[in-house]
């Protein structure tokens, strides 16, 4: 008979404000098999495990129970501490009695009543554990980085800074991501291109990573340690290896159309890079667009290139490649701004956003570094800023706050200022967010020294009025309307998840949020994890961050891969099913639900009648442990650890226990 | 044959005679029959919501129940103010149960659900359609610049109204394109125009109104039209007034789109009652239309 | 046991009112037990009522669990999982949907309540949804009282 | 001026009277703005509606009730329908109103309240509005006697108001919903 240990955890007060823990711990020691039952402060912290280690000794405990937070937190921890107090690590269960009883309930009695319910459970549960022993896989020593952004960048090179193979996967035909589209950084004021370009061409020249752009990953399989890829690598028209991008085709192409780069401010050829500094510095025909591919005319492009690198039959390909880890660095999109009526539906051309304005600021941009009206091409001379579009808005937005939005409209309004003295500068917003080394300062420089005029109040209307726009706002601080004729409106907009970020954490099994960002393993304590062990996270996919947030979770995330990398070989789960070969009768009703093709049928020798018969079997490297076969089998042959017929049983029994008796 | 409980309003049987005429009119030559529902009351306005949130429930809830008496699924409210007051209180009754207890209570009755509420300009676009109108004209509206008024009250809240879009509607602007005028885009379309407070805080009428007038002549209109009488009747009645304190003319016919419906679908300014506006607009409908 | 555990509990005046419904949860560990926690992080109350199993996936939920739980006189039980198509196994929760829509027709079948038995679809992101599928379950199954099927069929044959 | 803020408890209170009228939680303002910067009548206010809102979440109901704002407010909605945090504020200004006219705490020069009382007071009686007597008696009532009576030859050639009141038939059944109204609201 198994010797129980209840556990119950104040949590500070986060769980014994609500939950009387002391009468939980009193009353679980009357639970079938309890030993022992006590409550603490602190459970995860040293002194609460030192005490488990010390009670299985003294009270000879076989298993473990915890009344703590949720499993997802801390299950791990607890499992260590019971595997170190020299007990099997799967001799132990958690009961949630934070997340699903004290943080979610008032009453005190109602709460405490639940709370030892859930324990009661876990008792129930615990003692029919079995003991499980860890298996282990062999590591792929290389990284998958989706995305090639400055995210991806910093990941990829600090990979291979420790000896590793990486990959990037990126969409666009060229690395840099929206970094590559900035004028200048807040709040030093270098240059984007100068910092970003030398770590492109790193990218670019290491032995150690491979690009593929003009590319995505199409599906992903496996675990940590061995995830299979899928990767489409679009048909670019051009042979990357003898293309050694010297500009003749663009130049020569016949077709001219809104560059995306230049967010439709500039042009682009229909054989194109996206930005001169592009890497590769190999272009891509646009096949929407070109007239060969469409409508078999011209075909300069072919004709003058001197390396023969056009291939108009060229096909998408689809490559498989083995990776030990995938960090995931998608990056963000903008918020798009025509949901907002009374901002003009995006059909006013001067009312543009902070993307739009750094191209415009970039000397090497569509308009040489003019601030101008997009209308009709002329000067903008008053220029106003409105932050927090689409960020903080439920009701047609986003609720949350976008981060860098106060900065760099700080920063756009100082450049505005430095490329024109004359210019005049208005920035609404609702509150400065300027937390970061520098930062405050760098937005009092901007409305001391540089004279920009911050107004507080979000703008109600933008309208046309004789060719000018009229911005219809407010300074709360004043109290006071304020309505201003501008040249041009620059609105900060959100910075949003991709439109296909599901798609992806589907794929990789990570979780999002209801925003669509991905959801790291722990707020605060695991940030750039996931709980798909194996696949992290860095940059803005996760939430917005600037540039220096970004980079820093970059590397944390690259340090994290390579770790896992560090080893030879790496644990999987033996939470998985498992046959009785004794009750299976060969039907392999579980074969056909699982999901992983991880059940293969496999002849026996029948121990009775010694004839030969077909059972099912479990390839426990392939088994992620999801139970359908359970409920498919009709003898009840097979079973899954963790979650045995058993053990569920047992807590269905436990929880009616008194209800029987009552009525 | 369409047959629709009609709810006048106090407006269309005073201020707003000709709106009432109009739309009669037009409702007959467009198939529609409006039975005026029998002993209708006053749907309690912004007075009502701003002193009882009962009463301004209670009142359109009658107007409701009478309507359904009269074995009909839809009543149409032509003036903006009263639609939007009778959706309102047809959804809060319908989200609310305690609320529809007590307007129970009030009313004796159990309050009505099943009947649909619509604004005229809905019935035309939604039910009759352009392309059936379009068909009809007899005298295109060719030439004539027209800004489309909207007010506040017909498209908000957009939740409950549910027809048109509340930043920059464009129903009235399509009947005015289908009818072959051309349709102003402007940016006052759904300011305020000062609405109720024509009596009693007039000087914000004079302020509001003015700003509608001024932009609508900037946008280059001929002519406002508008499916409101409170907003008709502050553009017109105070336009006089208005003009004296800008020190600018405006000369702007306010006109109700069903009067502009009506003239394309070939009736006469006479039979529209054309003449009780202020501001006269029989000299703009002359030279553009050739109309009589 | 069972019974001096009654008198405990007694002794500290927690005994459970006998008109409040208990019901079980089967939530997947991957979305709906998420969205459970999700909502205790977000401070969302529900009634207390529910208590939650965890499985690995709404798959693992055998039709039989659900069986023993109102057989052992629990008064509802609610089985929830990922969205259809966003299961963490791919199709788990496919052929939850199947598995319980014939289960169901059982239960009607036999005379059991429909408003004990409670499907939902949760996922990891949908806190308030989760307290919301709560609130809803509760309220259904407390207007079909305490579950006294089994207890008088047993009466019946004694 | 020096304000002290209501106590947690006074400012609760008030909120939920609030909430009960309208269902609006005035708590989820925070302060941006946008209602202010699009409010057509803000021009003649005393103060903006998103002060009145910050009034409201401090408890300091003399400043709310006694302020031109709630009176000067058309119920355009424009603030409700750009409202970031989903609060209809026109709504909130009704309760406010509505507060304001129970308490009997409604300022002297304010003239929107007694157009409201003498409206109300003439479908009491007609069960419909009668025009002429509305402007009448609120030029007495509000000590204008000659506001309008040069637009009223005009109106009254162009068959826009009536000597004659309109009634609807069942006068006595409006008098009659607006006692039980205010029955059922003095519970």
């Amino acid at each position: 008979m198994a010797r129980i240990g209840v556990f119950v955890c104040h949590c500070g007060t986060n769980i014994s404000a609500t939950v009387d823990v002391k009468k939980v711990a009193e009353i679980a020691k009357g639970f079938p098999g309890v030993k022992f039952a006590t409550d603490y402060r602190y459970m995860c912290s040293e002194p609460g495990q030192d005490l488990i280690q010390k009670m299985v000794k003294e009270h000879n405990l076989t298993r473990i129970v915890v009344a703590a937070c949720s499993p997802s937190l801390h299950e791990k921890t607890f499992r260590t501490c019971t595997q170190n107090a020299g007990l099997n690590p799967y001799f132990f269960e958690m009961a949630n009695i934070r997340e699903q009883c004290s943080w979610v309930h008032d009453d005190r009695e109602e709460a405490t009543l639940k709370a030892i319910d859930i324990v009661k459970l876990a008792t129930a549960k615990v003692g029919k554990n079995n003991p499980l022993q860890t298996t282990f896989i062999p590591v792929e020593k290389k990284v998958l980085i989706i995305g090639g952004g400055i995210s991806g960048i910093q990941a990829a090179i600090d990979v291979a800074f420790n000896g590793f193979k990486a990959v990037i996967v990126e969409r666009e035909p060229s690395i840099g991501g929206r970094m590559a589209m900035f004028d200048k950084t807040f709040p030093t004021l270098d240059c984007a291109a100068c910092i970003l370009t030398p770590k492109m061409v790193e990218v670019n020249q290491s032995d150690l990573i491979k690009l593929y752009t003009y590319s995505e990953v199409e599906e992903v399989s496996g675990y940590v340690g061995n995830f299979k890829v899928k990767i489409r690598r679009k048909a670019r028209l051009v042979d990357e290896n003898k293309c050694n991008g010297c500009g003749t085709c663009w130049q020569r192409c016949p077709v001219r159309l809104p560059s995306e780069f230049d967010m439709n401010l500039g042009k682009r050829k229909a054989i194109y890079v996206p930005f001169p500094q592009a890497v590769p510095n190999v272009p891509v025909i646009d096949q929407k667009h070109c007239l060969y591919i469409n409508k078999k005319k011209c075909g300069i492009c072919k004709k003058v290139c001197p390396f023969e690198a056009i291939d108009y039959e060229q096909e998408d390909e689809v490559i498989e490649e083995q990776f030990g880890a995938i960090i995931v660095a998608t990056g963000f999109t903008m918020f798009d701004h025509s949901i907002y009526g009374e901002y003009g539906y995006g059909k006013y051309k001067n009312v543009t956003t902070g993307l739009h304005f750094e191209r415009m600021l970039n000397s090497s941009g569509p308009t040489g570094g003019k601030i101008v009206r997009p209308s009709d091409g002329k000067e903008a001379k008053k220029v106003v800023f409105i932050q927090c579009v689409g960020s903080r808005d439920e009701a047609r937005g986003m609720p949350y706050c976008s981060r860098l939005c106060c900065m760099y409209t700080a920063k756009q309004a100082l450049l505005l200022k430095e490329h024109n003295p004359e210019a005049e500068a208005y920035v609404f917003y609702i509150d400065i967010r300027a937390a970061g080394k520098n930062y405050e300062e760098f937005v009092e420089r901007v409305q001391d020294e540089y004279g920009a005029t911050y107004l507080r109040g979000r703008v109600s209307k933008i309208f046309q009025r004789n060719g000018r726009l009229m911005v219809r706002g407010c300074d709360t601080l004043s109290g006071t309307q304020i309505e201003i004729d501008a040249d041009l409106v620059v609105l900060a907009t959100a910075l949003i998840a991709r439109p296909d970020a599901i798609k992806l954490a589907q794929m990789l099994h990570i979780p999002y949020d209801q925003n669509r960002l991905f959801t790291e393993a722990h707020p605060k304590l695991a940030p750039v994890e996931t709980v798909t062990t194996g696949v992290f996270l860095t940059g803005a996919c996760q939430s917005p961050k600037d540039i220096p947030d970004t980079v820093a979770t970059a590397s944390a995330a690259s340090v994290k891969a390579c770790g896992l990398l560090s080893h030879e070989k790496l644990p999987i789960d033996p939470q998985i099913a498992r046959v009785d070969v004794e009750i299976c009768s060969g039907c392999l009703a579980c074969k056909e639900v699982c999901p992983f093709g991880a059940i293969e049928k496999e002849e026996i020798v029948d121990r009775v009648t010694q004839q030969k018969r077909w059972v099912a079997k479990v390839a426990p490297s392939l088994c992620n442990g999801c139970g359908a076969c359970n409920t498919a089998c009709r003898p009840g042959a097979i079973d899954l650890d963790g979650f045995t017929e058993e053990q569920i049983f047992g807590q269905i029994e436990s929880l009616t226990a008194d209800k029987g008796n009552e009525r | 044959m369409m047959k629709v409980a009609y709810y006048p309003g106090c407006s269309l049987h005073s201020t707003a005679r000709e709106y009432d005429i109009s739309f009669q009119l037009v409702c007959r030559k467009l198939g529609i029959e409006l039975q005026e529902i029998p002993h209708w009351v006053c749907c309690g306005s912004s007075p009502a919501h701003v002193t009882s949130h009962l009463l301004s429930i209670a009142l359109p809830c009658k107007n409701l129940i009478l309507a359904e008496e009269m074995g009909l699924d839809t009543v149409v409210a032509p003036c903006a103010a009263c639609f939007n007051r009778l959706k309102i209180a047809k959804q809060e009754v319908a989200e609310d149960s305690k609320l529809k207890k007590e307007v129970q209570e009030v009313l004796g009755k159990p309050s009505a659900g099943k009947i649909e509420v619509k604004h005229p300009l809905q019935v035309i676009i939604e039910d009759v359609g352009l392309k059936k109108v379009e068909e009809m004209t007899r005298r295109k509206l060719q030439g004539l610049r027209v800004a489309s008024y909207y007010g506040c009250l017909l498209v908000r809240p957009p939740s409950v109204i549910n027809f048109d879009d509340p930043e920059d509607p464009q129903s009235m602007d399509n009947l005015v394109s289908a009818l072959g005028g051309e349709a102003l885009p402007w940016a006052f379309k759904t300011e305020c125009c000062g609405a109720s407070f024509s009596l009693s805080e007039t000087d914000i009428v004079f302020e509001l109104s003015g700003e509608i007038l001024n932009e609508a002549l900037e946008a280059g209109a001929e002519c406002i039209l508008v499916a409101c009488p409170l907003c008709q009747s502050n553009l017109d009645l105070r336009q006089k007034g208005i003009e004296k304190r800008r020190g600018k003319k405006f000369n702007l016919p306010i006109l109700y789109f069903t009067e502009l419906l009506g003239l394309a679908l070939g009736m006469s300014m006479r039979q529209l009652g054309l003449s009780r506006h202020i501001v006269n607009p029989s000299k703009l409908l002359e030279r553009k239309l050739a109309v009589t | 046991m069972n019974d001096n555990r009654s008198v405990k509990e007694k002794n500290l005046e927690l005994k459970p009112s006998p008109e409040k419904v208990k019901i079980a949860a089967f939530l997947c560990k991957w979305c709906s037990y998420a969205g459970a926690d999700l909502a205790g992080g977000s401070r969302k109350k529900y009634p207390p009522n529910v208590i939650v199993i965890r499985t690995s996936c709404s798959a693992r939920t055998n039709p039989l669990f659900v069986w023993k739980s109102l057989e052992k006189g629990l008064d509802g039980v609610l089985v929830s999982g990922c969205h259809p198509g966003e299961c963490h196994y791919s199709e788990g929760n496919y052929h939850t949907r199947r598995n319980f829509a014939v289960f169901r027709k059982l239960l009607e079948y036999i005379g059991i309540e429909p408003e004990r038995f409670h499907m939902s679809w949760v996922s990891a992101a949908e806190g308030d949804k989760w307290a919301q599928v709560v609130k809803e379950v509760v309220k259904t199954v407390e207007s079909a009282g305490p579950n006294t099927y089994f207890s008088k069929k047993k009466e019946d044959n004694a | 001026m020096k304000c002290s803020i209501a106590s947690d408890k006074f400012r609760r209170k008030f909120a939920e009277q609030i909430e009960e009228i309208c269902g609006e939680r005035i708590s989820l303002c925070y302060q941006c703005g946008k209602c202010s910067a699009g409010c057509p009548v803000a021009y003649a206010m005393d103060y903006l509606p998103s002060q009145i809102t910050r009034f409201a979440q401090l408890g300091l109901i003399d400043k709310v009730m006694k302020s031109s704002t709630i009176w000067i407010c058309a119920s355009c909605q424009t603030c409700s329908v750009r409202c970031p945090r989903g609060i209809d504020l026109a709504k909130v200004m009704d309760a406010l109103r509505i507060l304001a006219k129970r308490k009997g705490i409604v300022p002297k020069e304010q003239i929107a309240p007694l157009f409201d009382g003498i409206f109300l007071g003439s479908i009491e009686k007609y069960g419909r509005l009668n025009e002429l007597s509305l402007i009448t008696k609120l030029n007495m009532a509000s000590g204008r006697p000659f506001k309008d009576v040069s637009l009223l030859p005009i109106m009254l050639k162009k068959g826009k108001i009536k000597l004659k009141p309109q009634k609807s038939n069942p006068g006595k059944e409006v008098r009659y919903l607006m006692r039980k109204v205010e029955k059922l609201e003095s519970k």
